[in-house]
């Protein structure tokens, strides 16, 4: 049985024996090529649900809209991690929740209208194929590949000189519109009110522009630290490009090498921020 | 509007002197919001405080900014001196010109006055944002609670007793009286320990303020100072201590015996006991793990093959008040109380680690406590010491110092303490019982620090015992005696002495279990599992956890007169805190603005107090609150909270990028 | 009395002081690691006494007591101030080496000798290294070889302890294991040399072997030597090696496990097993042994009364093997008469140069009906 | 009258033009095609579907101050923002140029927005028509088309070694030195077509809908990214602040959507759309509904970046679609 | 140029040691350069990154972080939550091409006023030779 049929029979049953409200999954959007989200509340509706590889989005952002109400939700991997890093936080309840895990090869770059024909940057260096956490599981759990480098966009971007560095980011950032999009799409961004628009303190002006926007981007970035669960959303969402997934996976870096943690991988362990090791070297203040 | 006034101290020539401080008026004068800014020889003095109390009325100020010294040195001061002038104390901000400016840039005059300026600048700009803030008064219970009925818990309980407040004093053992109940003698003035330790027990148990608690064990701790909430577990003793008039028909008829834990194993006791003949109260319980009647009743439960073991309940029809209670079981009581004192004491080291000393091998090889209960008269042996191989006196006895102390590879590192004078007692008391006793202690360093213990090492080395300094290797059995080895490293030369029995003076450590009350407790304690003190010299009784206090040997090793030091100086501490009808609570501590919380809660796991509680809001939404009575004001929560909810008075985000952005604007 | 000049060689004294490093500091003489040391059962040894006169730097070159300790780790494990007292006498011993005075024991000379300049401590040729496997049919190693069985000098070339290398080969033969030898490559571990205190030699031994190492493909190296093991394991990794080390012991065990080696004649002794020092107290190797022994059908294992952790020293660690130890003051010979008392009628240890001493116990003692000395390796073979 | 320019013509005016004034065009940066200030006229780009963001950012910019506040000798003096210099932008497509004339209506009707006006008189608007149509272009439904020449001053379309030069306003004609310019010999290309929107009567539709559980159902998987205003032409909503710097104050407006959560929040706190299913009706209802009955067109040019651009596939075609086929509430 | 140049220094200090060490330097009339400028929080756990990102963007030339040695903390753990977060902010804004020297971290006691006024001098003068930071994104300026 395929994927696509699989996840139709689970959302199915799911929905006719009342389990759930609503099943979160994906449909064929308008150009006939790409995926969208799908919120099914009938049983009827559950044969308009997709999977393949054009199915790009992390629906879990979408269980934040949906708190005390019970839902079915299609999650790859990368997904699976942002339910462990909800849970985690306190803001989603696991008995509210069934999650229809899907095995994923990888999904490939969104072009509308045209079918992508290139593999995600992140997935070519995934490492988690199988859901960490599912209530269902669609596809055969394969065993995981050892990446000898998962990071080398990241190392390319550290070998550079300081002001090259500088140069790049002040030249990625002056193009930021602030419209914000990135961070409505990341599962990990649920403030109530966002640092960037708080009008006391004001942290960042309204003004569009390379001091307001450094500090946005690099603050997005950080309170993400150790949160980030690698679906790149953001960087998928961004009108104009900015490589967002570098300043994302830098600090999934950092944070692997020096609290050995990875967000999502569960919902129990204390994040990194929230613990320490009273001996541990860190490279700073000794 | 804020209304800002700026007074800018000369501090005679210590700030003047580096410091232009026309400029710097002047300068302060045009700073926003500022409506005065004035200068003066030294704002600290009654007439600078009067001259700041004057401007504020004259210029109807609303926040004030003193630019002086540290705020470390007087902020209290001039929080006062601008309360008498009617305002609000912490609508007050300090520039410290002096140790952070003209002290250490005196070699450059125009640098300073130039930093001065930007110092007031930030205070200014801090200063407007700042809020009134009032302290709270918070009631508070008048009891206290004592963990550990030993003399350190004895002393605390009857102190606090007598002061006048009631007291909880919870013991895990079915008595009172802890380890020095154990004791023959006390160093150095060779007292009896129980002749002077079994009236205090009395004293307790017939304290009007004191409510006694044996076989008890606290279980869990909410709450904060003045208002804890403690469970306590009562562990059923399956003797009804209400009924029971310590008649001791009970255990005299027992016919099951078991060893005792209070001879060491040395004696036997029955299964229902007292652990000793004082023992206060001095009403048995039923050890169930030997009790005949549980032996009969776990049979038949488990269903095991064979005969059953006969019912005995000996105990049961002998007793003439019917308090025995087979039905008994563990209870929990939950009760309020305004302070605790840990009193938890130690228990003595494990000498097995030792496989070369032959420690549970070689009979005649025992650890000091097990010599003080033989040593006792009222001990197993009535105070007979002999060999346990074969019941004989021993002529050569060794003794050996520092066992599982002063050592990292198998013991703790600490010096125990006590260990060269009990040594130095049971040395002098065999010499006094026994003439022919002829004793060697193997020492590393006779520390002998305290009054009179110097004079009472002498004594012993008096009575002939010889102190060979070194380490012992080896200790072999050989023709029915032991022969011990070791290097005298004064004359660098191997030894070997035989002897007949051979002491290991076992050093103190943690009481078990105490990881997990200072958990419960919120208090620190180290590797060794020993409580922490807020300060080791200047708060040696207090801990970090307000309103809780430490007391004996939890601490670290401490002998008597300092475990009851501690006791009393807890016990005045625990005074002086009840003499407050309300406690008042400094009110710059976090708080958590719950249209912003976003319920992930990662704050109450951070808080270094567990300050930080949950609420659900009448919308669903689980957010987090501060309890304000626990707070101290750190702050961690808020560099924690993404939300920007949680702040801190006194040090809001507000106040601190207000800080930082006045030196660019 | 005489008096004690602090410090003469300040620079000397500076290179003991730097290798026991904050633990020679903290020791506090109690005198426990010279009732340890097992010299002390047959003459004077005064450990601490080192010690402090390290610590004063007051160490006396010329005296022979330098180079007594045979580096067992009895006192180190029991030190209750952790002190490194082994690196502390490896360090005075380098020194000696270092500025070429002082006292050297002359068969420590010869033997250092030997091995700077043949790469043995027996002097022999290099191209005659695996001549005792002449006759095995051994397949050269080749990259695709799986293991490399490094046999160390002693069973390499001592015609009375060739036998252990022939089991070996021959066991690992029978359990169809992919093996092979580097032949000359192949040099003395250096443990020992180091231990004499000649870091230099050590550092040229480690160097060559760890080149062939690398140059042929290994990945594996399993060791008849307790020595050689511990410093493939623990000292190599200094110098940027990353092997697999695993000593004879460990490896049996293994294939006995899995099954792939099934002793199965029974031999009906009764055995005693010796814990080497660099086995035991060193890497904490005390249940393979035993397990490999318990296996053996008919096999009756009994422990001496110093065994494991406590076990008795044979005297042969730290370079002593090749220093001449006066009769009566042979640890070996106290052991062999341990191993009697137990009415084992096979010594059995895992260790080439125990093996060496306990020959030369039996054959001086003239125990030889007494008692039989077998490393584990011949037991095994016996009993497949 | 259309004139022939050869394409190396084309590109020494386009130098004219930079030298002279500041020259945006398209321009490519990274793997986005964007309207950027020009600094070498080789990095200018001739063919291209359609930029990323559209053009309005230079005529009503992301950021701009509207105007200062110094306090001089104990008063406040109120300095207005000035426009200083000209533009040319060069490379709009027709359907951009339309969305020009929706910026048009609200800002330049009475009382006209001060900044924007000056914006629009110093910049010159030249236009690149379409060849090709995209699958997700439907300006021919929305009143536009390939060859749309509206706002523009000069329009250019593109035939074999050159272009064929339309000048449209006096403006344009100023700017366009005839030497230049040669009279057209080749036919100008076939427009392409569009695919066909159902844009008649919508406005009443609109009407109708708006009650019901539709815009809830789509709103389930916005995620109130934004997006859709910031690319598209028309989207005119902005944000002001005031901001305090050494004494003086400046008030500046930056663009915001109707899509974001705080958009509509009011002194107090209270937000009267704080549901995400209102919010999507906002949008849509300014677009087809609120914006025609104010001023006349529907709001939206048919470019398509919403289409392209939006995360989730709000397709504002299926919209109209689903709201054509509605019936009427009952 | 750069012999000219006065970095500007925003320094975070804990109020129970490191601002206390800073006291002490002036009890002792340690003299130090007087670039810094310090802001006092109760513990270095205090410190939100968000503040000194929003230092560095308004110009500053370095930041300092300062608080209790680890297990001295005055609130027993505080500093070991805020060395995490300066681990990790630290390689991060270098990465964003703010070069290493100009955030650091220091543990700095109530007795240590000789410390701080090397800490501070050390600082200083790394931020010389590094020289002003280049480009510095005021805020509000347009491309």
């Amino acid at each position: 049985m395929s994927q696509t049929a699989q996840i139709r029979q689970a959302a199915r049953e799911l929905l006719q024996g009342k389990a759930v409200e609503c099943v979160i999954g994906y449909e064929r959007g308008t150009d006939g090529v790409n995926a969208r989200p799908f919120f099914a509340y009938e049983a009827a509706e559950a044969d308009r649900l997709i999977f393949d590889q054009t199915c790009t989005h992390d629906l879990a952002k979408y269980l934040l809209n949906r708190k005390g109400k019970s839902t079915a939700i299609v999650v790859k991997p990368c997904d699976s991690r942002a339910i462990n890093l909800l849970l985690n936080e306190s803001q989603i309840q696991r008995d509210k929740l069934h999650i229809i895990g899907v095995v994923c090869p990888g999904v490939v770059e969104r072009r509308w209208g045209t079918p992508g024909a290139k593999q995600l940057n992140a997935c070519q260096v995934c490492q988690q194929h199988t859901p960490v956490v599912y209530d269902t599981l669609v596809g055969q759990p394969v065993s995981e590949p050892a990446v000898a480098d998962p990071y080398p966009d990241v190392a390319g971007m550290e070998a550079k000189p300081a002001d090259e560095r500088r140069t790049f980011w002040e030249e990625q950032f002056s193009r930021c519109l602030r419209c914000y999009a990135c961070r409505q799409a990341c599962p990990g961004c649920y403030c109530p009110e966002c640092f960037a628009e708080r009008l006391d303190p004001l942290w960042v002006g309204i003004r569009i522009a390379p001091g307001e926007n450094e500090v946005w981007n690099t603050m997005r970035a950080f309170h993400l630290a150790g949160r980030c669960i690698g679906c790149y959303q953001c960087e998928q969402v961004c009108p104009v490009n900015i490589r967002l997934s570098l300043l994302n996976r830098k600090l999934e870096k950092d944070v692997l090498g020096m609290f050995h943690f990875q967000a999502g991988m569960d919902a129990e362990s204390p994040p990194p921020f929230s613990t320490y090791q009273k001996d541990e070297k860190l490279g700073i203040g000794e | 509007m804020a209304r800002i006034g700026v007074f800018i101290c000369h501090c005679g020539t210590n700030i003047a002197g580096t410091v232009d401080i026309g400029r710097v008026v002047e300068a302060a004068g045009q700073m926003p919001m500022v409506v005065h800014a004035a200068d003066n020889k030294y704002n600290c003095s009654e007439p600078g405080q009067a001259l700041i109390r004057d401007a504020i009325a004259e210029h109807r100020l609303s926040r004030v900014v003193i630019a002086a010294c540290s705020p470390r040195m007087h902020e209290n001061t001039f929080r006062k001196t601008v309360a008498a002038a009617g305002l609000n104390p912490y609508l007050l901000e300090m520039a410290n010109l002096r140790e952070h400016c003209s002290w250490v840039h005196s070699d450059g005059k125009e640098a300073a006055t130039t930093k001065a300026i930007e110092l007031i600048r930030m205070a200014v700009s801090k200063v407007a944002r700042h809020e009134k803030l009032f302290p709270k008064q918070v009631s508070l219970t008048k009891r206290a609670l004592v963990i550990g009925g030993g003399i350190s818990g004895i002393q605390a309980a009857l102190d606090i007793a007598n002061s006048g407040y009631k007291v909880v004093l919870v013991e895990r053992e079915p008595t009172i009286g802890g380890r020095m109940a154990q004791l023959d003698k006390t160093f150095p003035t060779l007292d009896c320990s129980s002749c002077i330790l079994t009236p205090k027990m009395v004293d307790v148990a017939q304290h009007a303020n004191i409510t006694l608690l044996t076989s008890a064990e606290v279980k869990e701790v909410k709450g904060f100072v003045g208002n804890f909430e403690v469970s306590i577990v009562q562990k059923a003793r399956k003797v009804d201590h209400a009924k029971c008039t310590g008649c001791g028909i009970c255990w005299q008829k027992c016919p099951e015996k078991a060893p005792s834990e209070f001879d060491m194993g040395l004696g036997k006791r029955s299964a229902i006991y007292i652990p000793f003949p004082q023992a206060v109260p001095p009403k048995p319980v039923i050890d169930t793990a030997n009790c005949r009647y549980h032996k009969h009743l776990r049979f038949v439960e488990e269903k095991r093959e064979g005969k059953p073991p006969p019912q005995c309940r000996v105990c049961e029809k002998l007793c003439p008040v019917g308090a025995i209670d087979w039905e008994q079981k563990d209870e929990v009581l939950t009760e309020k109380f305004g302070a605790i004192i840990v009193a938890t004491g130690y228990k003595a080291f494990e000498p097995a680690v030792y496989a070369e000393l032959g420690y549970g091998k070689h009979p005649d090889v025992i650890t000091g406590l097990e010599m003080e209960r033989m040593m006792s008269a009222s001990g197993p042996a009535g105070g007979d010491v002999t060999r346990p191989s074969n019941g004989e006196h021993p002529r050569d006895v060794v003794f050996l110092t520092c066992i599982g102390s002063r050592d990292e590879q198998r013991g703790r590192t600490y010096c125990s303490k006590v260990c060269c004078m009990y040594i130095a007692k049971h040395a002098i008391i065999l010499k006094e019982h026994y003439p022919d006793v002829q004793c060697y202690v193997f020492y590393m360093d006779v520390r002998a620090v305290s009054k009179d213990y110097e004079e009472f090492y002498k004594r012993a080395q008096e009575s002939g015992a010889i102190y060979i300094r070194g380490k012992v290797s080896g200790i072999r059995q050989e023709d029915g005696r032991l022969v011990v080895r070791g290097e005298d490293t004064l004359l660098g030369e191997m030894v070997e002495i035989p002897a007949d029995m051979v002491v290991l003076a076992v050093g103190m450590e943690h009481s078990p279990g105490s990881a997990e009350l200072a958990q419960a407790l919120k208090v620190s304690y180290d590797i060794n599992e020993l409580f922490i003190e807020a300060h080791p010299k200047l708060r040696p009784v207090e801990t970090m956890s307000d309103g809780v206090f430490v007391a004996g040997a939890c601490v670290g090793p401490r002998d008597i007169p300092e475990s009851v030091a501690s006791g009393s100086a807890a016990a005045a501490k625990v005074a002086a805190l009840f003499s407050q009808e309300f406690l008042t609570t400094d009110p710059m501590v976090a708080s958590v603005d719950q249209m912003k919380c976003g319920g992930c809660l990662l704050c109450t796991k951070v808080c270094p107090f567990k300050a930080i509680d949950t609420q659900v809001l009448r919308d669903g939404r689980t957010v987090a609150v501060v309890n304000e009575s626990l707070c101290k004001g750190c702050g961690l929560c808020v560099a924690t909270c993404r939300f920007g909810a949680a702040n801190l008075r006194g040090f809001t985000q507000q106040q601190l990028l207000a800080e930082v952005t006045s030196l660019w604007q | 009395m005489s008096t004690i000049v602090v410090s003469p060689f300040k620079e000397a004294i500076d290179a003991v002081v730097e290798a026991g490093g904050k633990a020679l500091k903290q020791c506090y003489q109690c005198g426990l690691c010279t009732g340890t040391c097992p010299w002390n059962l047959v003459k004077s040894f005064p450990t601490r006494k080192l010690i402090h006169q390290s610590q004063l730097g007051a160490a006396d070159f010329e005296s022979e007591d330098t180079w007594t300790c045979a580096t067992c780790r009895a006192c180190v494990a029991r030190c209750p101030r952790g002190v490194a007292i082994i690196d502390i006498m490896k360090a005075l011993r380098g020194v000696i080496v270092g500025m070429g005075a002082g006292y050297v024991p002359d068969g420590l000379r010869v033997t250092l000798k030997n091995i700077a300049g043949t790469g043995n401590p027996l002097g022999e040729s290099a191209e005659k290294r695996t001549d005792w496997a002449k006759d095995l049919e051994i397949a050269p190693f080749t990259s695709d070889t799986e293991v490399l069985y490094f046999s160390c000098c002693i069973p390499a070339y001592d015609p009375n302890i060739k036998r252990v290398a022939r089991a070996t080969a021959a066991i690992l033969k029978k359990a169809g294991v992919s093996f092979g030898m580097l032949g000359p490559r192949e040099s003395c571990c250096g443990e020992s040399v180091r231990k004499a205190g000649n870091e230099s030699l050590f550092q040229t031994l480690a160097q060559s072997n760890i080149s062939a190492f690398v140059e042929r493909g290994v990945k594996k190296i399993v060791v008849s030597s307790p020595h050689c093991y511990h410093t493939f394991k623990n000292e190599y990794p200094e110098l940027g090696s990353s092997f697999e080390v695993t000593h004879l012991t460990q490896y049996l065990a293994g294939l006995i496990r899995e099954e792939r080696l099934k002793p199965k004649k029974e031999l009906n002794l009764k055995v005693t097993y010796h814990d080497p020092c660099y086995l035991g107290r060193h890497n904490s190797v005390y249940d393979e042994p035993r397990e490999i022994l318990t296996k053996i059908p008919g096999l009756d294992l009994v422990e001496m009364a110093e065994c494991r952790e406590n076990s008795l020293c044979c005297g042969g660690g730290g370079s002593r093997i090749w220093q001449e130890t006066k009769k009566g003051e042979r640890l070996s010979d106290l052991r062999l008469d341990q191993a009697v008392a137990t009415g084992a009628s096979v010594l059995s240890t895992a260790c080439p140069y125990c093996m060496l001493n306990f020959e030369d116990s039996i054959l001086t003692s003239n125990k030889g009906d007494m008692i039989k000395l077998k490393e584990i390796s011949e037991l095994v073979l016996e009993a497949l | 009258m259309r004139q022939f320019i050869s394409k190396q013509n084309l590109i020494s005016w386009l130098r004219q033009q930079m030298e002279a004034r500041q020259l945006v065009a398209p321009t490519q940066v990274d793997d986005l095609i964007l309207f950027r200030r020009i600094d070498r006229v080789d990095d200018v780009i001739l063919q291209f579907q359609n930029t990323a963001t559209s053009p309005k950012e230079w005529l009503f910019p992301k950021t701009e101050t509207l105007f200062h506040v110094e306090r001089k000798d104990g008063k406040a003096e109120l300095i207005p923002a000035e426009i200083d210099g000209e533009t040319v932008i060069f490379g709009l497509r027709p359907c951009d140029a339309r969305g020009i004339t929706m910026l048009d209506l609200p800002y330049l009707a009475d009382p006209a927005d001060t900044l924007y006006r000056q914006h629009r008189q110093k910049t010159v608007l030249v236009g690149l028509s379409c060849l090709t149509a995209c699958p997700e272009c439907f300006c021919e439904s929305m009143g536009s088309g390939p060859e749309d020449t509206a706002a523009l001053d000069i329009m250019f379309t593109e035939v074999r070694d050159g272009y064929l030069v339309q000048a449209i306003t006096e403006k344009g004609r100023s700017l366009m030195p005839q030497a230049l310019l040669s009279p057209a010999e080749t036919v100008k290309p076939p427009a392409p077509e569009t695919a066909p929107v159902p844009s008649e009567g919508i406005t009443a539709k609109m009407r109708q809908a708006f009650d019901g559980p539709y815009w809830g159902r789509v709103a389930d998987r916005c995620i109130h990214c934004n997006v859709c205003a910031y690319v598209c032409p028309t989207c005119y909503c902005f944000d002001v602040r005031d901001y305090t710097n050494k004494g003086s104050v400046e008030r500046v407006r930056s663009w915001e959507s109707c899509q974001s959560p705080g958009f509509t929040k009011i002194a107090g706190g209270h937000d009267p759309r704080a549901n995400k299913g209102a919010r999507m009706r906002q949008r849509f209802s300014h677009k087809l509904l609120y914006f025609p009955e104010q001023f006349g067109p529907l709001h939206c040019v048919g470019c398509g970046r919403c289409v392209r651009a939006c995360p989730v596939n709000i397709d504002i075609r299926e919209i109209m679609q689903d709201v054509q086929r509605m019936g009427a509430p009952k | 140029m750069a012999i000219d140049f006065e970095p500007r220094i925003v320094g975070f200090l804990c109020n129970w040691c490191s601002y206390a060490g800073a006291d002490m330097a002036g009890t002792a009339r340690i003299c130090y350069p007087s670039n810094i400028r310090v802001i006092r929080v109760p513990c270095s756990a205090r410190i939100d990154p968000l503040l000194v990102v929003k230092a560095f963007q308004l110009g500053a030339d370095g930041v300092l972080v300062a608080g209790c040695h680890p297990g001295d903390c005055h609130y027993t753990e505080g500093n070991y939550y805020s060395r995490r977060r300066f681990a990790l902010l630290y390689p991060f804004l270098e990465y964003l091409g703010i070069e290493k020297g100009r955030l650091r971290l220091e543990w700095v006691s109530a007795s240590e006023g000789r410390k701080f006024s090397h800490v501070v001098s050390s600082f200083t003068e790394g931020l010389v030779s590094l020289g002003p930071r280049e480009k510095v994104p005021a805020e509000g300026a347009l491309p």
